[in-house]
């Protein structure tokens, strides 16, 4: 099954050399203004909604709002692309739909939900070059999408039949990291060396509001920092780590936190697919003119469970959840595609049979994946192999070869 | 304390012992990510926060270093932080502060400095889980002079483990087997427990020794249930204690069954089936008939959940270890 | 050998009440507009000497400069307490310089200087009640001093006779800590504890420029902001950590650091005492009426090296050296209180002696000081025993023995 | 390469190696707190930053598992890092990104990504320093599989190993006994070494097997000495690698020899030593005439510097134990 990409994918370019626009270096300087605020008064703009500081081109009724200092980024964005924006974010959505049926079917043994994340996802995701590295976490099934990394690739590690099933390179998109933070440290590495390797490309680290508080993330901001490197930290804040709310994390917002080491901040509505894809890409202009890391602090919601094993009931209200469902991400860009008359039924209606078409794919997909050979825990442990390995190998072959024996036997 | 004796699932007679201790010492205080409105993910503190508060049922940041290093910090201030760590890959971050402060600072401080501090940490496979959620890594902690641990294989044992880790004066690491948390037994809440560092024979036998802790015990009863079958006596061992390890209840039994075999879910390449092989065949060098043999993990990551069955130790990789010892 | 104490010690409180002062509150505010300022540029504000944001009360020159904010916190400092902080450093240097010199001759394994870092020490050491609890690292030979510590104990563990002589209960002065930023925690889950408490004493943190990177300390910050924990995270900027100058830890000022996190930060002249006393006292205060973490950065120059082990020729120039020799926190007090008479030659020569006195003193202890029993390897490792420790303990008995036996037998 | 024999101290044969992997490969990287200017506080990487540039040869902020978390990033852009711990008790903040990101991340991708960092960590006691600064850890890595662990003995071999360890495609970590740092080996820059991971036998005997790595073969070799004139011929061995370990050439020593004696500076208690004792004696069951016995560290943190000398294995205690394996 191939991923059917949509948006114009620019030609890739890890061995461009560096070349600043002044477009970015504008930018940047915003950026940095837009960080200036300081609030030392505890919890109060984290949990808001309405944060003035907010990045919006389309609000929730899906009327497209002027933006200086962004706009430039979105200008050039055609009506097809539009739609591109729109039918990625359904067939993710779609895709994740499959996905928790097929865990409440058995199929899969766990699954963590983007649902509610979709345009913050697609927003970024669409905002990268070939050329560019994605570090996920475990939950950016759209920024995968829009890599081009085949969906069920995405369900082995959930079916419990690998670690990771696709090569990271093949589209510059890295395994999910589950252990909380550790891979914006690799994000930074990683461009650490494209900057040594003289390149223009760049690198974006997702990460979640919980993870902010991890000692991995921080070290990420003062490596990247300190050795200016290009790598955008893209931050879904969806209001929730499991059960704790932002406010166990943070009494500021998180955006605020990237001033303090030295480079910009900025909270993006992260239900509105155009502004998140305009600040990533202002982002990653920076990041390619040299100008360092920026944190996106993408101001979203997780609207299910935190994964299938979670129970939100014990710990949130619905009327939370009700609130966010008027700011859903295809909602607005829908209303705006009508109202702008950049959509018509027609494609609207073929969306939702390809979406269909995409469910029955991954459904068989997932049925038809086949459990791993036994062997396959003693390969990989190493890369030039190891003796105890080995040896091990040799005893597990031996032990079944003797349940064999004792079935041939019979 | 109406009732004294209930049939608890583990995960429950660990609610119930920590509850009891909250009530009994207002200086006991839970720590963890999610460990409030949740009761953490597998509820082993449910409805504390509700009836405790939120000042002695702290919802943490996500961050373990922090964590264990603001419960160090309580400590010193006088309080007894019971710490979660929410899986067994995610203790990590936290092993710095662990190893290097929690367990040396009563001896760096020449004992003036008390760090009554329980880390528990549910741990080991067998429950389909992804990466990072079935390990065990115990011997890492082991290893490490100044910490105790342990782990219990059953509900009443770890409520009153749990019970006595609290006590303790010294850090105690404590591994919750979860595969067992919904396994129920019989909890005695006015029992008066043996010592904590303590092994216990679960099964008298003749034939060969089988010893375990935590989830592997469970088996290796299993395991002698089939080898009886067998016409084979096997004694089993519940060692509940990785350290200190009760090498003289494992020595007086091997010195009956002259055969000794070790399983544990962690790697067996320096895992505690290692220490005790040493150790045991230094002390019943005479004695034993067959070398001391182990099962557990391989020498490999631990594997995705679709393979997990063949990596465990089961009932017929220890009923091979046992034949093999019993060829000698 | 009991410690001199000099300034006037608040009686010990810990289970007082708490209660915010106006005072305090107005500064928190002043605090708070303190840390607006963000700069994105790289390696700028960093390297400054002169920043407009330093707070100082005395010149270089040694003459007293108003300022609005923090003067209320020296105000009513007496030429009697005045002469003490001048005592406190004088001697603190003098220890300092005494132990370099024990090293020298082979009777410390190593030593950590604070020359250059009195000031700050002492500064920020005077702010503090009874009360209060110190988490330092391993150079507050000067904060050690203010809480009476014997300084004959600093010394133990850099003889490598134990890791830590002293009972941190005893003076509310923890040991010292090596492993860099780990202190940080501590401190933060000693200053819940004391929340929790219902107590207003307050708690301070020292850490380094380069302690700054660790992950725990950002995880302090983070731990302290959300839980609102009265501590004071005092950081000593000397401008290196080992051969790294502080352009490797951070591109921006490190006071700034905070504002990211929700609370104020600020930067004070770490070699003016009375700024660093007024300071400290305003960050306590905040943490004593409820109002939560602050963060001190004392822009401070480590005059010698690192350690005994180090050489720092390698990697620092002269010039820079000499340049912060102008700035000496020892030299401008003593300019104030000769200009301002509020100290005689009478107390200049007294000094002396008593300087003179404590070298002595401090020497002869070192030289006294017993090597340790072999069995104290096996003491301690556990509050409440383990076989296994009592078995060594036996075996270790035993071997020694059989070498008492071969040479009585002989 | 003018000269081909050189006579170098170790952390002098570290460096050369370390010139020549700059040298040969544009990919290789130089990270860690105080490598440029200053050399590393033990002069390891003395004069590679003037010579190579800043790009190469990295001073990092202090933050030990941002050191391994980048470095880890920049394996996967196809450097390949070399990261110095300053010392064996600051590698624990790092911990976590060692064990679960560097040890699993080639097993975790199915074998597309491969991560060739070595990890340089100077380890061990007997020169007086403070806390922290003479621990031997390398137990806690050698029971994570993905890793391989290694430790020099002389100036020749952490030439040549520290070659093979950037060459390798798995992370290596490498631990230097810095007591070691300032002994003299000639050192050949053309020989052809032997496997990494092999084993060897640098003195032949009959009567028992000293086995021993790093900084404790020197002493295995004077108590060898010193024992040939008491008439006791013993064998020592240099296992150089810990993980994997070689238990071929152990083996075979033992079949010679029938008695064994595992010497470390780590503590004892679920220590290499462990390991190599329950393995060899399920190898060698019938041949071994007295249990394997272990010399290392006590159940303790390591001891202020004034007690060291009697933490650590010295000639005495290794004779002990030798007198009392001879002795069954
Ligand atoms: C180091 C670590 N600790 C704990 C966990 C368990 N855990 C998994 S997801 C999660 C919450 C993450 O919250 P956030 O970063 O906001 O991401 P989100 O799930 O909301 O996308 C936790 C605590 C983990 N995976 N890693
Ligand atoms: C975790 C850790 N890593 C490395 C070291 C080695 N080390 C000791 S002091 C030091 C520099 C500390 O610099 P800074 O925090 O600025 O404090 P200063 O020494 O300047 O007072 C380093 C790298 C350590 N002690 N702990
Ligand atoms: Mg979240
Ligand atoms: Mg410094």
């Amino acid at each position: 099954m191939t991923v059917e990409s949509t948006a114009a994918r620019t030609p890739r370019r890890s061995a461009g050399s560096k070349a600043g626009t002044a477009g970015a270096k504008a930018a940047g300087t915003t950026g940095t203004k837009r960080t200036t605020r300081t609030t030392a008064k505890k919890g109060t703009a984290a949990q808001q909604g309405a944060d003035p500081e907010l990045v919006q081109l389309l609000t929730p009724e899906g009327e497209r709002v002027k933006n200086a200092d962004y706009d430039q980024y979105v200008d050039g964005v055609t009506p097809e692309e539009l739609r591109g924006l729109y039918r990625d974010m359904v067939l993710t959505r779609r895709f994740d739909a499959e996905a928790t049926a097929l865990q409440r079917q058995g199929e899969l043994g766990l699954w963590a939900s983007l649902l509610g994340q979709e345009a913050a996802q697609i927003g970024s995701g669409r905002a990268l070059r070939d050329d560019d590295y994605v570090f996920p976490t475990y939950r950016e099934h759209g920024v995968a999408w829009c890599r081009g990394v085949d969906p069920t690739n995405l369900l082995g590690m959930f079916r419990g039949v690998n670690n990771g099933g696709w090569d990271p390179n093949s589209n510059n998109f890295q395994l999910y990291t589950i252990v909380i933070g550790s891979q914006t440290l690799h994000a930074t590495g990683y461009a650490m060396g494209i900057a040594k390797d003289g390149a223009d490309s760049a690198v974006i680290a997702y990460f979640g509001d919980g993870a902010s508080s991890q000692g991995d993330v921080a070290e990420s901001f003062t490596f990247s920092a300190v050795y200016n490197a290009p790598v955008v930290f893209f931050c879904q804040n969806n209001q929730w780590a499991i059960s704790e709310p932002t406010e166990k994390q943070t009494r500021v917002p998180l955006y605020q936190r990237a001033q303090g080491f030295g480079f910009p901040g900025v909270r993006v509505d992260g239900n509105d697919v155009l502004a998140c894809l305009a600040v990533t890409k202002w982002a990653l202009e920076r990041a390619r003119a040299g100008e360092g890391p920026t944190l996106v602090e993408a101001y979203t919601y997780r609207m299910g469970a935190h994964t299938t094993s979670d129970d939100p009931t014990r710990y949130r209200h619905d009327d939370e959840r009700a609130a966010w469902e008027a700011k859903d991400p295809i909602l607005r860009l829908r209303r705006y595609l009508e109202t702008s008359n950049h959509a018509n039924e027609g494609f609207f209606a073929e969306l939702e049979a390809e979406s269909e078409a995409l469910g029955k794919r991954v459904r068989e997909a997932v049925r038809a994946m086949p459990d791993p050979d036994h062997f396959a825990i003693f390969e990989n442990a190493y890369a030039d192999g190891h003796a105890l390995v080995d040896e091990e190998r040799a005893q597990f072959a031996a032990y079944q070869a003797s349940f064999a024996d004792v079935e041939g036997g019979h | 304390m109406a009732e004294t004796v209930k049939n608890l699932a583990m995960a429950k007679a660990i609610n119930e012992s920590l509850r009891r201790a909250l009530e009994t010492d207002p200086k006991v205080l839970i720590m963890g990510e999610d460990v409030g409105k949740l009761g953490g993910v597998f509820r082993v503190t449910d409805g504390l926060q509700k009836d405790f508060g939120e000042s002695r049922v702290i919802d943490t940041p996500l961050a373990e270093s922090g964590i264990v290093g603001t419960a160090i910090g309580l400590a010193l201030r006088g309080y007894r932080p019971v710490v979660e760590i929410q899986f067994d890959g995610f203790v990590f971050p936290a092993y710095d502060q662990i190893v290097t402060q929690l367990a040396k600072m009563h001896a760096r401080s020449l004992g003036k400095v008390k760090l009554p501090v329980v880390v528990r940490i549910p741990y080991g496979g067998g429950i389909g889980a992804v990466e990072h959620h079935s390990e065990s890594p115990e011997a890492l902690f082991a290893h490490v002079a100044g910490l105790k641990v342990v782990s219990p294989s059953n509900a009443s044992d770890a409520y009153w483990m749990m019970q006595q880790a609290i006590q303790s004066d010294d850090p105690v690491i404590y591994f919750e087997p979860k595969r067992r948390y919904w396994d129920k037994a019989e909890v005695s809440t006015e029992a008066i427990p043996g010592p904590l560092h303590k092994a216990s024979v679960v099964r008298d036998g003749t034939d060969l020794t089988l010893a375990a802790y935590g989830p592997m015990v469970k088996l290796c009863q299993e395991v002698a249930d089939a080898a009886a079958e067998e016409g084979k006596s096997l004694e089993v061992l519940d060692l509940r204690s990785v350290s200190p390890l009760d090498f003289d209840t494992i020595q007086a039994s091997v010195e009956k069954t002259r055969r000794l075999v070790v399983v544990h879910e962690a790697p067996v390449f320096f895992g505690s089936g290692a220490e005790i092989a040493a150790r045991i065949t230094e002390r019943c060098f005479y004695h034993l008939e067959a070398p001391v043999l182990r099962v557990g993990g391989y020498h490999a990551p631990y594997p995705p959940a679709r393979l997990e069955e063949e990596y465990l130790p089961g009932l017929d990789r220890v009923l091979d270890a046992v034949d093999r010892a019993l060829a000698y």
